[in-house]
C-alpha cells in the first residue's frame, strides 16, 4: 500500500524541513546576517582595497605625483578622466615641458576598473574607501583631483 | 467569586443597561450595535498586531531583525502601515466593473467578522451562543470566497483573474475537509453549540478524549485551514514568482488593506476554531485557574496564537503546491481520510471508548 | 580523428571546399552558399565525424563579404572543425537555414539577421531579436553609422 | 503528465500573457509572451533586446585590457570567470608563458564564483517555487564569499582582476585564511540546503517530471553546463578542454541522466560540493612567483582567430576573437551560455503550467544581461 506510504514519508521530510526554520528560529539570538545600515555607519568600515573613488593624494606642502602625462586617460574604458594640460617651462632644464593643470574625474561614467591606476607610472591617483558617492545633481559628480594651487612634487619624472 | 462574573456576560449586560433607558426593540438593536463596533475595534488593532507578529516570525525565522524602527521595538509598524493606506489615492484599472471592483472588499471583510461573533472568550464572554455554531462557521466562511472571486475578475487584469480561479477552485475543495473534520469532533460533543462544545470538554479536551482519530481530524484540520486562508504551502492566489500580486493586484489604498487585514483575521479565525473544538476554548489543562473566568481569556488567546505560530511556520518553510497537485491532494488523500476517520469516530463514540478524566 | 584524417575525408564529398589551418587552432573549411547544406547534413550524421554540437554561430563582415563562421564539436569524438560561407552581395545577402539541423541555430540565424542582416531562407520566423522591429540599419556591420549611440573615442 | 480536461463541447480559447520584462520570475528584464489555454501553456515566445549594450560593437573600439572590464557586466554573477576567459584567449594568442601562481589563483577564485553563483541560484530557486527563506540562507552564504573578493579584489560583483598576463595585485594576506573559514563553515551549511529543500516533498513534487529534456535535444539545443549535464550530456569544458589550473586537480563531473528540473537541481547541488573539494584541494599548496607577466602596454594580437571556452557557473562561455593584427579586435563574438539555455525554454514549457514554466525558468539560472549581450 504505497498510499499510507508516501503519505508517512511526505510527513516526515515535511517535519525535517520544519526541524531546519525551527533551528534558526530558536537560534535567532543570535543575531542577524543583516546589517543595520543607517545606524552603523560610524562603525562601518570598508577593506582597504575597496574600490569607493579615485582621489589624488596630496603630501602636506599641497604636492602631487601627476605629471600631466595623459595614460590614464588613454587607459580609460570610457573616457571618464580628461586632463587639461598646458605648455610650461621647467625649472632646471628650461626645456618646455607639460604641466598639468585640472584633472577632471568624471565620477558618473567611472566603472570603478582600476585601469587608471593600473596605467599611472608615477603613482599619482590611489582608490579611496568612501562609499557613500550619491548625489543630488549630476554636475557635483564632476571633481578636478588635484586641488587649487598645487604642484608636482620636484623630482617626480614619468 | 460572584463581583467576578458581573461583567461577563456582556451582551446581556449591555442589553439590560439600555432597557432601563429605551423602549425593548430598539434597546436590542443598539445593543447589537454596540457589541459590533466594540468586537470590529478590537479585531482591527487585534489585526494590525497580528501582521506585526507575522513579520517579526518570519524575521526570526529568516535570520534577520524584522520592524524595529516605528515605536520601541516596531510596535507601531502595522499602525503606520495602516495610516499609509488610509492616505493612499484609490486607483483601479479603467476598464474594470466598477460596482463588482467595490463591492468586493466589503465581501471578504464583512465575512470574516462575522465569523468572530460566536467564539467563546471566556465563561459567557460570548457575543453570541447561536445553537448552530460551527455550522454557522463554515458557512460564513465560505463567502469570503466570493469576495476574492469577484475582486480578481473586475479587476480586468489577467493575472488577476487566473489569482482568481485557482482561489474559487481551492477554496471550494478544501471547505469540505474543513466540515469534515470539524463534523468527527461534533460526533464526540454531540452539539453545535460552541458554549456546549466547551462543556463537553470540561472532563478533558477533545483532542484527548478522540485520541487517534481526534489527532487525525486535527492535522487534517490544519492542513484544510491554511488552504482555506490562502496561506503557506497553497498560497496560489498569490503567487509572488507567478502571478505578482494575484487578486488584488489592482487595489490600493484602504481596498487593499481589507483584503490584508481579512487575510490575517481568517487566519485567526481558523486558528481560535481549532482551540475551541480541539483544546476546548478557554478550560485550562486541569482546571487549575477554574476559580477565576477571567483568566479563560488569556488561556483562550494563548493557544490560539500557538496555532497561528504553526500556521506561520508552514509558511516561511514550505514551497508552494502546483494547482492541481493541491486538488489531487484534496480529493485523492484528504478526504477519503476523513471519511475513514468519521467512521472510526462512530465506532469509537459508540462503544464509547473515549478517555474521559 | 585528426585534422588530416578529416580533412581527406571531407574533401571527397564536395568538389571545390578550400581548407586551412594556419590563423586558427581548428580546421577551418570555406564552403560556397549552395552546397553549405548538404555538407552541413553530412557532417552531421556521418558516422565517422558526427558533428552534433554547433557551439557558435557568429556573423562577420569580411568587408566586402558578409559571411557567417560556424563552429562544430562532435560529442562522441570530440574533435572541433570550423566552417566559413562568404556571400559578397551586401544588399540581400540570404544562406540557406541550418535551424532544421541543429535547433540552437534558430535564435543564433535570428541574432545574426538582426546585427548583420543576412536572411536565411525557410528560417520559421526570422525577425529582429533584439532590436526593435522598425530599427533600420545592421549594427555590427562595419559600415554602420550612427552618431547618438555610438561613442567613437 | 496527468489526461488533460475533456474537451467535449466546453470550448475555451487561448489569451496571450506577458510575463512582461518586470516580472520576479523572470530575474532582468525578460520577456516571455505566452499563449496560454487556462492553466496550460502553449507557447513561449522570448522576447530579448531590452538590456542589450552591443558589448561586441563596443570591443571593436576598446583595447584588450578594457574589454576585459565589459566581460563583468555580461554574466555579472561570474564575472571573474568572464575576465579570465578574455584573459585566456590573449594570453593564448600571444603564447604568453603564465606563473603557476596565478593559475592556482584564477582556479580558485573561479570555483569561489561558481559557490556563490550557486548559492544565489539556490536561495532565488527556493523563492521561485515558493520557500522565501531559502533566499536569506543562500545569501548569507554568499556574502561571505563577496567579502573575500572585496578583500582581495576591492569590488563584490564587478571584480576585473584579470588582467591579460595575470592578476592586477597580489591576493590580500588573509585571503586564504578567510577561505578555509568559508569552506568550514559552508560544509555544514550545504547539507541543511538538502533537508530543508531538497528533500521536501511539496518540492520533489513541484519539480520531478517537469521541463523534460532528453539528451538529444539538450546536445541540438546546444544547452551547455548544469542544463546540459542535467541531461546526461557531459559537457564539462573543465573536464573536456582543461584550462589554467583544472587538469592537476581530480574532481568528477556532477552528471544526471533524467533531465528534468529536479536532475538540474541535483546537478548544481553537487557541483557545489565538487567546487569545495577543488578548492580544499588548491588553497593550501598555491604556488609563490610573480602575480603577472609584463605584458607591452599596448596588446596587438597576431592575425588570425583565437578561440577559448571556458565553464562558467551558467554553461560555456566561447571567446571568438578574430584579429587583423591592429590593437583591436576586427571581430569578438561571446558566445554565451544563457542563449543557448534560453531557446529550449520553449521546448520544456509548452504542456505544462505556470507554476513548471515558473520551476523549470528557475533551474535554466538565466542572466539576462548574459543573454542580451
Amino acid at each position: 500500500m504505497s498510499y499510507f506510504s508516501d503519505i508517512y514519508k511526505g510527513i516526515k521530510t515535511l517535519l525535517t524541513g520544519m526541524s531546519v526554520t525551527g533551528k534558526y528560529f530558536l537560534t535567532s539570538r543570535k543575531g542577524a546576517i543583516t546589517q543595520e545600515y543607517p545606524d552603523n555607519r560610524d562603525t562601518l568600515k570598508m577593506f582597504e582595497r575597496f574600490r569607493g573613488e579615485v582621489v589624488m593624494p596630496h603630501d602636506e606642502n599641497n604636492e602631487h605625483h601627476c605629471t600631466g602625462c595623459q595614460k590614464c586617460e588613454i587607459a580609460c574604458p570610457n573616457g571618464s578622466i580628461e586632463i587639461i594640460w598646458d605648455r610650461g617651462i621647467d625649472e632646471e632644464t628650461g626645456k618646455k615641458k607639460k604641466k598639468i593643470d585640472k584633472h577632471v574625474y568624471h565620477l558618473g561614467l567611472c566603472t570603478m576598473c582600476g585601469l587608471c591606476i593600473e596605467a599611472c607610472p608615477t603613482d599619482a591617483i590611489v582608490w579611496a574607501q568612501n562609499y557613500e558617492n550619491s548625489t543630488y545633481d549630476r554636475t557635483q559628480l564632476t571633481k578636478v583631483l588635484n586641488r587649487p594651487g598645487s604642484k608636482l612634487k620636484a623630482g617626480v619624472e614619468d | 467569586m460572584s463581583t467576578m462574573n458581573i461583567a461577563l456576560s456582556i451582551t446581556k449586560t449591555i442589553q439590560d443597561w439600555l432597557i432601563g433607558m429605551m423602549p425593548e426593540g430598539v434597546a436590542s438593536i443598539s445593543a447589537m450595535v454596540i457589541v459590533a463596533l466594540i468586537y470590529l475595534a478590537i479585531f482591527a488593532v487585534a489585526g494590525l498586531y497580528l501582521v506585526l507578529l507575522e513579520r517579526k516570525v518570519a524575521a526570526w525565522f529568516q535570520l534577520r531583525i524584522g520592524p524595529n524602527r516605528v515605536g520601541y521595538w516596531g510596535l507601531l509598524q502595522t499602525m503606520a502601515d495602516a495610516l499609509k493606506l488610509v492616505s493612499k489615492e484609490l486607483t483601479g484599472t479603467i476598464k474594470a466593473d466598477k460596482f463588482l471592483y467595490n463591492l468586493a472588499p466589503y465581501f471578504v471583510i464583512v465575512s470574516s467578522l462575522m465569523a468572530l461573533a460566536v467564539f467563546p472568550f471566556t465563561k459567557e464572554f460570548q457575543a453570541f451562543d447561536i445553537n448552530i455554531g460551527i455550522f454557522f462557521l463554515i458557512a460564513i466562511s465560505s463567502i469570503g470566497v466570493i469576495g476574492i472571486l469577484l475582486g480578481g475578475w473586475s479587476s480586468n487584469n489577467k493575472f488577476a483573474l487566473i489569482g482568481a480561479m485557482r482561489s474559487g477552485v481551492q477554496t471550494i475543495s478544501y471547505e469540505l475537509s474543513v466540515g469534515l473534520s470539524l463534523l468527527t469532533m461534533v460526533l464526540l460533543t454531540g452539539s453545535l453549540q460552541l458554549s456546549e462544545i466547551v462543556e463537553t470538554q470540561k472532563d478533558g479536551w477533545l483532542i484527548l478524549q478522540g485520541h487517534v482519530p481526534a489527532i487525525i481530524a486535527f492535522m487534517i484540520y490544519m492542513i484544510a485551514g491554511t488552504a482555506e486562508t490562502n496561506r503557506a504551502p497553497f498560497d496560489m492566489v498569490e503567487a509572488e514568482s507567478e502571478l505578482g500580486a494575484g487578486f488584488h493586484t489592482e487595489y490600493s489604498g484602504m481596498k487593499f488593506a481589507y483584503f490584508f487585514l481579512a487575510e490575517f483575521i481568517n487566519m485567526f479565525i481558523i486558528a481560535a476554531v481549532a482551540t475551541t473544538v480541539f483544546f476546548g476554548a478557554w478550560l485550562s489543562p486541569f482546571g487549575i485557574t477554574e476559580s477565576l473566568p477571567w483568566l479563560g481569556v488569556f488561556w483562550f488567546l494563548g493557544k490560539t496564537l500557538v496555532l497561528v505560530f504553526l500556521m506561520m511556520w508552514f509558511r516561511w518553510t514550505f514551497p508552494r503546491l502546483r494547482i492541481d497537485q493541491l486538488l489531487t491532494l484534496e480529493w485523492k488523500y484528504l478526504l477519503p481520510i476523513n471519511l475513514a476517520n468519521i467512521v472510526i469516530m462512530a465506532i469509537i463514540v459508540w462503544l464509547n471508548l473515549t478517555i474521559k478524566f | 580523428m585528426t585534422n588530416e584524417a578529416l580533412q581527406n575525408l571531407i574533401s571527397d564529398w564536395i568538389p571545390d571546399l578550400e581548407f586551412t589551418e594556419e590563423e586558427s587552432q581548428f580546421l577551418n573549411i570555406t564552403v560556397t552558399p549552395e552546397n553549405l547544406h548538404q555538407l552541413m547534413t553530412e557532417l552531421k550524421n556521418n558516422s565517422e565525424t558526427k558533428f552534433d554540437y554547433l557551439f557558435c554561430l557568429s556573423g562577420v563582415d569580411w568587408q566586402p563579404e558578409l559571411g557567417v563562421v560556424y563552429h562544430l564539436e562532435s560529442t562522441t569524438h570530440r574533435h572541433m572543425v570550423v566552417v566559413k560561407v562568404k556571400t559578397d552581395d551586401r544588399e540581400n545577402p540570404t544562406l540557406d537555414t541550418v535551424c532544421d539541423i541543429w535547433k540552437t541555430a534558430e535564435f543564433h540565424e535570428r541574432e545574426v539577421f538582426d546585427f548583420f542582416g543576412i536572411k536565411f531562407n525557410n528560417h520559421p520566423n526570422l525577425k529582429r531579436l533584439f532590436l526593435t522591429e522598425d530599427w533600420e540599419g545592421y549594427p555590427l556591420r562595419k559600415d554602420y553609422e550612427d552618431e547618438i549611440n555610438m561613442v567613437i573615442k | 503528465m496527468e489526461t488533460t480536461a475533456v474537451k467535449s463541447n466546453f470550448k475555451s480559447e487561448e489569451y496571450f500573457i506577458n510575463m512582461g520584462p518586470q516580472h520576479p520570475a523572470t530575474h532582468g528584464v525578460l520577456r516571455l509572451l505566452l499563449t496560454i489555454d487556462g492553466e496550460i501553456i502553449k507557447k513561449v515566445e522570448p522576447d530579448l533586446g531590452y538590456i542589450h549594450r552591443s558589448i561586441e560593437k563596443m570591443c571593436e573600439r576598446d583595447s584588450y585590457q578594457q574589454i576585459v572590464h565589459l566581460t563583468d557586466r555580461m554574466d555579472y554573477l561570474s564575472s571573474h570567470i568572464n575576465n579570465e576567459a578574455v584573459c585566456l584567449t590573449v594570453e593564448n594568442a600571444l603564447q604568453l608563458e603564465i606563473p603557476d601562481r596565478v593559475k592556482v589563483i584564477r582556479t580558485i577564485l573561479s570555483e569561489l564564483t561558481r559557490i556563490a553563483s550557486h548559492c544565489l541560484w539556490w536561495g532565488v530557486m527556493g523563492m521561485d517555487v515558493g520557500a522565501l527563506t531559502t533566499y536569506f540562507y543562500g545569501f548569507r552564504d554568499r556574502e561571505m564569499i563577496n567579502d573575500i573578493f572585496e578583500e582581495t579584489c576591492g569590488a563584490r560583483l564587478t571584480m576585473n582582476y584579470n588582467i591579460p598576463g595575470g592578476l592586477m595585485f597580489d591576493i590580500h594576506p588573509n585571503f586564504v585564511k578567510r577561505t578555509k573559514e568559508f569552506i568550514a563553515h559552508f560544509k555544514t551549511k550545504l547539507p541543511e540546503y538538502d533537508t530543508l529543500l531538497t528533500g521536501n516533498v511539496i518540492f520533489q513534487k513541484r519539480t520531478k517530471g517537469v521541463g523534460i529534456l532528453t539528451k538529444e535535444d539538450a546536445i541540438s539545443f546546444g544547452a551547455s553546463g548544469p542544463v546540459g549535464r542535467g541531461s546526461g550530456y557531459s559537457c564539462d569544458v573543465r573536464k573536456h578542454h582543461p584550462y589554467s589550473a583544472y587538469d592537476r586537480i581530480t574532481f568528477n563531473e556532477a552528471l544526471k541522466t533524467e533531465g528534468d528540473t529536479f536532475a538540474r537541481y541535483q546537478v548544481r547541488i553537487q557541483e557545489m560540493w565538487e567546487a569545495i573539494s577543488i578548492i580544499e584541494q588548491l588553497i593550501d599548496n598555491i604556488p609563490d612567483g610573480e602575480h603577472k607577466v609584463a605584458t607591452n602596454a599596448v596588446i596587438k594580437l597576431p592575425k588570425g582567430e583565437f578561440y577559448q571556452k571556458v565553464e562558467t557557473a551558467r554553461g560555456e562561455l566561447g571567446v571568438y576573437i578574430i584579429s587583423t593584427g591592429t590593437k583591436n579586435p576586427y571581430r569578438l563574438k561571446f558566445r554565451s551560455p544563457g542563449f543557448s539555455n534560453l531557446s529550449l525554454l520553449n521546448h520544456i514549457a509548452v504542456g505544462g503550467k505556470i507554476g513548471d514554466l515558473v520551476a523549470s525558468m528557475a533551474t535554466l539560472d538565466l542572466v539576462i544581461p548574459d543573454i542580451d549581450r
